[in-house]
């Protein structure tokens, strides 16, 4: 009974302890880095780490004052309790995270009822649109990015002189990829293209043959993928088998992460997909990340990295740290520096629901080891190329 | 069992008077709140899994309708969960009503895998509903700001009077169970059903009483759950590990069967989590859940009966091949 | 002597059930134990082989301490079981289970084995493809005691061999034993038929609530007051 | 028609692959009585094996398999002898949540040494299938499935051919008299689930021809693993080998009928009906 009685006392005199510190000034993040997405949530907490770095070394703001305070969330059940403990263990004044839209929406229930502002890169429509004030999403929702992937490719093909009039939606039937094939689902209605194939698949599917037999039986111009990185591989690897020649627009996630090339090769080159942000922007900031972590930075990286740097702005411009001050800060600031400038819109800002007034869904496509981004003309590095896979 | 209420009802008391004392934003409070859901849940879980000995795997199912149910009345008719909750625990026992019929006969480890394939069909069930569910991207409960009415607060110290009632309340249940004379034949069924039946005992009739019993009070606790968190979504509330084998384990740890045993293992289960996730989380990943599956396997091999025993375990060799079903 | 058991107690859990036993087997005996259902026959039979889980006291087998040998050891110096209840693996065929019975000199020169096996059981035979558990009662029971017979015993332990036959299989199970004995090995046999098992054995000892009671030879049990009132209903 | 056809055939192969991998689970349980759920651990395991076999060695993932199964037996074996053995007599509660424990252990202790980096190879066979008529065969399912069998085969001859196999089987069927005829329970209980690990860490060398490892990776296998082997039959290893041909081919074939994200659905209802009504399983004692 003893031992018992000592870590009961010690958890709950844990929580009776006002943990503010006087010249330290605690950002919490909030990722998964254990289970399924513990690669997503570990690039995202390296590019907040260098993110940090890079500021340190420049700035001789606030920056040298901010500690990151990460915690390893899995789940959404996990993430109220994780959240509770940073706000009033830690004392941390915002929180950046998570990967995972379902821990951003379990977490931000937490900040919104204590005060203390939350940024996130979540895709899920709903994280701005509960009416809540405390949470600020820098990218586009997930519906518009669905959207995207469906008109950015359609422009492209067609500007090739490609027609569309028949496509596949192929998504695994998690909370981003339900949500984005239903933004590609509703852009494909208003432009009256035809939805052939329309599938939802169970996270961790082990054989993607019968989407593909389906594909092959439709044959669509077009096959749109929203998946993570072990369906990705299996869907493109699949088609490839079969000679199947639609070009493949993947949607973010597994399409633009490094470990898409080790499982393809040669076969990424020319693949499309969708992406909040890419690298190419920022060159000198990659080459950062390349050199301590040995890949590209993945978009995720970029837009962790953005978003603490757009916090510790706050801070520094609220001159406060009290959270609901640093809260209308961040509402207020358009911070284009640092990491923000690799950003679509080269800016973040927020409107009132706290999402993004400038962030926008761009197209990148693999050339070699690399992905470029190729679309809208705007922000495009190189050209694109439709090229229908041999 | 008279004595039983009085100390339950002074462990409810007890934590309702520590949750005053603390900060009610802070996390210490989050975590009593914790410990009472988890002793609840392992409590309503001992219904079935201690007192007829039938190791559900399932009860996330019951859990996650009682979450959903007073969660989507609240989203679409604006009902209180006061109402939702007991509508919940009523679908639930029927839910349960209904998976019991056909695994009912089943022992052991054929059992185990039923209701664990059970929680899977409600998981994927509310996945693919969306329309009401919302899917896979959740349900989040309307913010009402402080409202007793509505059954939500700004602060997690609001909810200790509430989780402390509930865990009263089916601690209670459990303590007039198993000291009456449905407890007495459930211990009859689970020592030897086939004698039960000889002696009279409607043996279906029991068991099915046992289950849906707990069905309906792990539904309440899902949609406790649910106001205390905002946000429920499939995975969460039909998790196999996070609700189903966690139940069963706060029972286990703590000793199964026994009226204290939940009790005993939501102090440690949670207490130790917390401690872990705290302490090492952002040392290295997985090294908390590494440490608790370690902690898991040390209690098993040290005390297979759990941290407050009672079992006797004959171990004879020809009559117990560790396969009986 | 071949097997020699000095003060053995043993039982259960915490449960004692035969309590200070003293026994002997003479090399080429066919001793019987005599007792009631629960007179603890089945665990004294069970501390021999090697099953029961606690235990105390000396068992010497051919003058050798095996006390602390398990189970699957003392099918080695010599002893096989026909268990209580056949026990025989029902999803293996005839002829498997009659492999496993030699499974500690897992030699492949068992045809020879094999067709003593088939001689004294022609039925088995015919069978010997046949899953053991499609079998009847006293065809199983034949496979359990070939498979013992298998291990090339120089002690062989049968419990209740008779228990659940008809008439006709009871006899064909004794005149077994009685070619088993003349082959100068020697049996220990618990039964409850304490007639029959008098015809078989030369000796005999009475188990009465975990404790020796009586002991001497077939002729004089059968004329012992006591057993004739207790067992044999006379 | 064609449809339907192309459907039994992906299902045929992908589930030869299901069968290996459940096979082990099928045998642990039929031998030692035991619920093991953290047997899709080492299915992880085994694909780092042949990963590394891979990375390092240039090994073909089917190469690396037979390493990975050697690995999955030694740590199978030793586990079973240091913690699954001290709970043989204990209460079933006792034994699923010993492997429970291991599970987490196995799963996180994974994410420590191994970080959490998804880890795929790439193989010719990969991006080619062969025709035949109006239908496809993925070469690296084709080569999976014939893995698949081989090692089904070995394992056959195994315990029907050899002293070890009739005493796992011995055993399975009846511990206590097995063990009166000179058959040492306990070191069968250890070859038994060591033997039960090594054939699924096979089926993960096998997995990784066509899909990444990382830490978690079992747990897209392990419901999958149960139904495989609750169809073929609680411990026949037989069932468990045909029980995943024909999981394969309703998942495959299923779909042709109903949305692809209610496959599991329908597994789970045939599931339970088949725990309720047919508890000794689908294909039931023949296959044993």
């Amino acid at each position: 009974m003893t031992t018992k009685a000592i870590l009961l006392g010690s958890a709950l005199a844990l929580g009776a302890l006002p943990a503010m510190a006087q010249d330290t000034i605690k950002i919490g993040a909030i990722f998964p880095l254990s289970g399924p997405n513990a690669q997503f949530g570990n690039s995202s907490v390296n590019g907040m780490r260098l993110a940090l770095e890079r500021m340190q070394e420049e700035t001789d703001g606030i920056a040298d004052r901010v500690e990151l305070v990460v915690t390893d969330v899995p789940a959404p059940g996990d993430a109220p309790a994780a959240t509770q403990r940073l706000i009033n263990n830690d004392g941390v004044v915002g929180l950046i995270g998570s990967f995972s839209s379902s821990i951003t929406l379990a977490a931000s229930e937490i900040t919104e009822r204590a005060q203390v502002p939350m940024i996130s890169h979540s895709f899920a429509d709903q994280i701005t649109e509960r009416g809540y004030e405390y949470i600020f999403q820098i990218s586009s929702k997930g519906s518009a990015i669905g959207a995207a992937q469906l008109n950015h490719a359609v422009e492209i093909a067609e500007a090739e002189g490609v027609d569309v009039s028949s496509i596949a939606i192929l998504y695994e039937d998690t909370s981003y990829g339900t949500a984005q094939a239903a933004g590609i689902r509703d852009a494909a209605a208003e432009a009256g293209i035809e939805v052939a194939v329309d599938q939802g698949y169970p996270l961790g599917i082990s054989d993607v043959s019968p989407l593909i037999n389906s594909v092959r039986r439709a044959e669509p111009d077009i096959v749109f993928p929203v998946s993570y990185l072990n369906d990705s591989l299996l869907i493109v690897r699949t088609m490839r088998q079969q000679g199947l020649s639609t070009p493949v627009v993947g949607g973010a996630a597994g399409y633009i992460i490094p470990a898409f090339k080790d499982g393809l090769g040669e076969f990424t080159e020319n693949v499309f997909s969708v992406a909040p942000a890419n690298y190419d922007y920022v060159p000198e900031i990659n080459a950062d990340y390349e050199e301590a972590h040995g890949t590209f930075m993945p978009h995720e990286a970029l837009m962790y990295g953005a978003a603490l740097q757009h916090m510790i702005t706050a801070i520094e411009e609220a001159d406060s740290t009290d959270p609901v001050e640093i809260r209308d800060a961040i509402s207020a600031l358009e911070y284009c520096d640092g990491f923000a400038s690799g950003l679509p819109g080269e800016c973040i800002a927020f409107d009132e629901t706290g999402a993004t007034t400038t962030g926008f869904p761009i197209f990148v496509q693999w050339r070699g080891d690399d992905i470029v981004t190729v679309y809208p003309p705007e922000s495009a590095r190189e050209e694109p190329i439709w090229a229908t896979a041999d | 069992m008279k004595r039983s209420l009085l100390i339950l009802a002074v462990i409810a008391i007890a934590a309702i008077l520590l949750g005053l004392a603390l900060d009610p934003r802070s996390y210490g409070v989050r975590v009593l709140c914790l410990i009472l859901m988890a002793a609840a849940l392992g409590q309503a879980w001992n219904i079935v899994g201690g007192l007829a000995n039938q190791i559900s795997l399932g009860h996330a199912a019951f859990f996650g309708i009682g979450a959903y149910t007073s969660t989507v009345l609240q989203v679409q008719f604006e009902l209180t969960p006061w109402i939702g909750m007991p509508i919940g625990a009523v679908l639930a026992a029927v839910a349960a009503g209904a998976i019991a019929l056909p695994t009912m006969r089943l022992k052991g480890p054929y059992f185990a895998l039923a209701t664990l394939a059970f929680g899977e069909i409600c998981r994927i069930g509310a996945q693919a509903m969306s329309g009401v569910t919302g899917g896979p991207q959740g349900l989040s409960v309307p913010f009402y700001g402080d409202s007793l009415a509505m059954m939500q607060f700004r602060q997690p110290g609001a909810y200790v009077p509430l989780f402390a009632a509930l865990f009263f309340l089916v601690s209670a249940v459990f303590a007039v169970m198993s000291h009456g004379r449905l407890g007495y034949m459930l211990r009859a069924v689970r020592e030897n059903e086939e004698a039960a039946e000889v002696t009279g005992i409607d043996t279906v009739r029991i068991k099915l009483t046992g289950a849906i019993i707990s069905a309906a009070c792990t539904a309440l606790v899902g949609g406790l759950f649910a106001q205390f968190t905002f946000f429920i979504d499939p995975d969460t509330v039909f998790s196999t590990t996070e609700i189903s084998i966690r139940a069963a384990l706060i029972a286990i740890v703590g000793g199964v069967g026994l009226l204290w045993g939940p009790i005993v293992g939501a102090l440690f289960v949670v207490l130790v989590e917390e401690f872990l996730n705290s302490t090492l989380s952002d040392a290295l990943p997985g090294i908390s859940p590494f440490l608790f599956g370690v902690a898991l396997v040390v209690i098993v091999i040290a005390r297979p009966e759990g941290l407050v025993s009672f079992r006797h375990l004959v171990t004879d060799r020809f009559g117990k091949k560790g396969k009986e079903a | 002597m071949m097997i020699e058991l000095e003060n053995v107690t043993g039982g259960y859990g915490h449960r004692t059930i035969i309590e200070g036993i003293d026994l002997l087997v003479a090399e080429g005996e066919t001793v019987a134990i005599l007792g009631v259902n629960t007179a603890g026959k089945t665990t004294l039979i069970r501390a021999i082989s090697g099953a029961l889980p606690h235990q105390k006291g000396h068992i010497r087998f051919e003058g050798r301490d095996i006390s602390d040998d398990p189970p699957h050891a003392r099918v080695s110096s010599g002893l096989a079981c026909v268990p209580e209840g056949r026990h025989i693996f029902p999803q293996m065929s005839v002829v498997e289970n009659l492999m496993v019975g030699a499974y500690h000199r897992r030699s492949s020169a068992l045809d020879e084995d094999l067709e003593a096996a088939f001689t004294l059981f022609p039925r088995l035979k015919e069978r010997r493809r046949q899953m053991a558990g499609t079998l009847s009662g006293g065809e199983q029971q034949m496979v359990s005691f070939c498979r013992a017979m298998m291990a090339r015993p120089k002690l062989l332990l049968m419990d209740e061999p008779s228990h659940g036959l008809a008439p006709m299989m009871v006899e064909e199970v004794h005149s077994a034993i009685n070619d088993v004995n003349s082959r100068g090995i020697a049996v220990l046999l618990v039964e409850q038929n304490v007639s029959s098992a008098l015809r078989v054995a030369s000796r005999g000892y009475v188990l009465d609530h975990g404790r020796i009671t009586l002991e001497g030879t077939a002729g004089e049990l059968a004329d012992d007051p006591f057993v004739k009132k207790t067992y044999l209903g006379i | 028609m064609t449809p339907l056809v192309q459907a039994i055939l992906d299902g045929l192969l992908v589930g030869g692959v299901y069968g290996v991998v459940a096979v082990g689970l099928s045998l642990v349980f039929g031998v030692l009585g035991i619920v093991n759920f953290a047997q899709a651990e080492f299915l992880m395991l085994g694909m780092y094996v042949a990963w590394f076999a891979w990375s390092f060695l240039g090994l073909d993932p089917m190469l690396g398999a037979v390493l990975a199964l050697a690995a999955g037996f030694m740590l199978g074996y030793v586990i079973q002898r240091l913690l699954v053995q001290r709970v043989m007599s204990s209460d079933h509660v006792a034994q699923i949540f010993l492997t429970v424990g291991l599970l987490a252990v196995m799963e996180n202790g994974a994410l420590m040494i191994f970080g959490p980096d998804f880890r795929s190879v790439q193989t010719d066979a990969q991006m080619i299938s062969y025709r035949l008529g109006p239908f496809f065969i993925s070469a690296v399912y084709l080569k999976a499935f014939v893995a698949a069998v081989a090692i089904s085969v070995a394992l056959w001859a195994l315990l029907n051919r050899t002293w070890l196999g009739r005493a796992i089987r011995a055993t399975a069927q009846d511990a206590p008299a097995a063990q009166l005829f000179g058959i040492n329970t306990r070191w069968i209980y250890g070859i038994a689930f060591g033997l039960g690990a090594a054939l699924t860490a096979f089926g993960g060398g096998i997995v990784l021809s066509f899909a990444p490892a990382y830490p978690t990776i079992g747990a897209n296998y392990v419901v999958l693993m149960f139904t495989v082997v609750v169809l073929g039959g609680l411990g026949s290893v037989m069932g468990a080998l045909l029980g995943g041909l024909l999981v394969g081919i309703v998942q495959s074939a299923s779909t042709l009928v109903l949305p692809i994200q209610l496959q599991n659905l329908a597994l789970f209802v045939i599931f339970i009906a088949v725990l309720a009504l047919r508890p000794e399983g689908l294909l039931g004692k023949a296959a044993k």
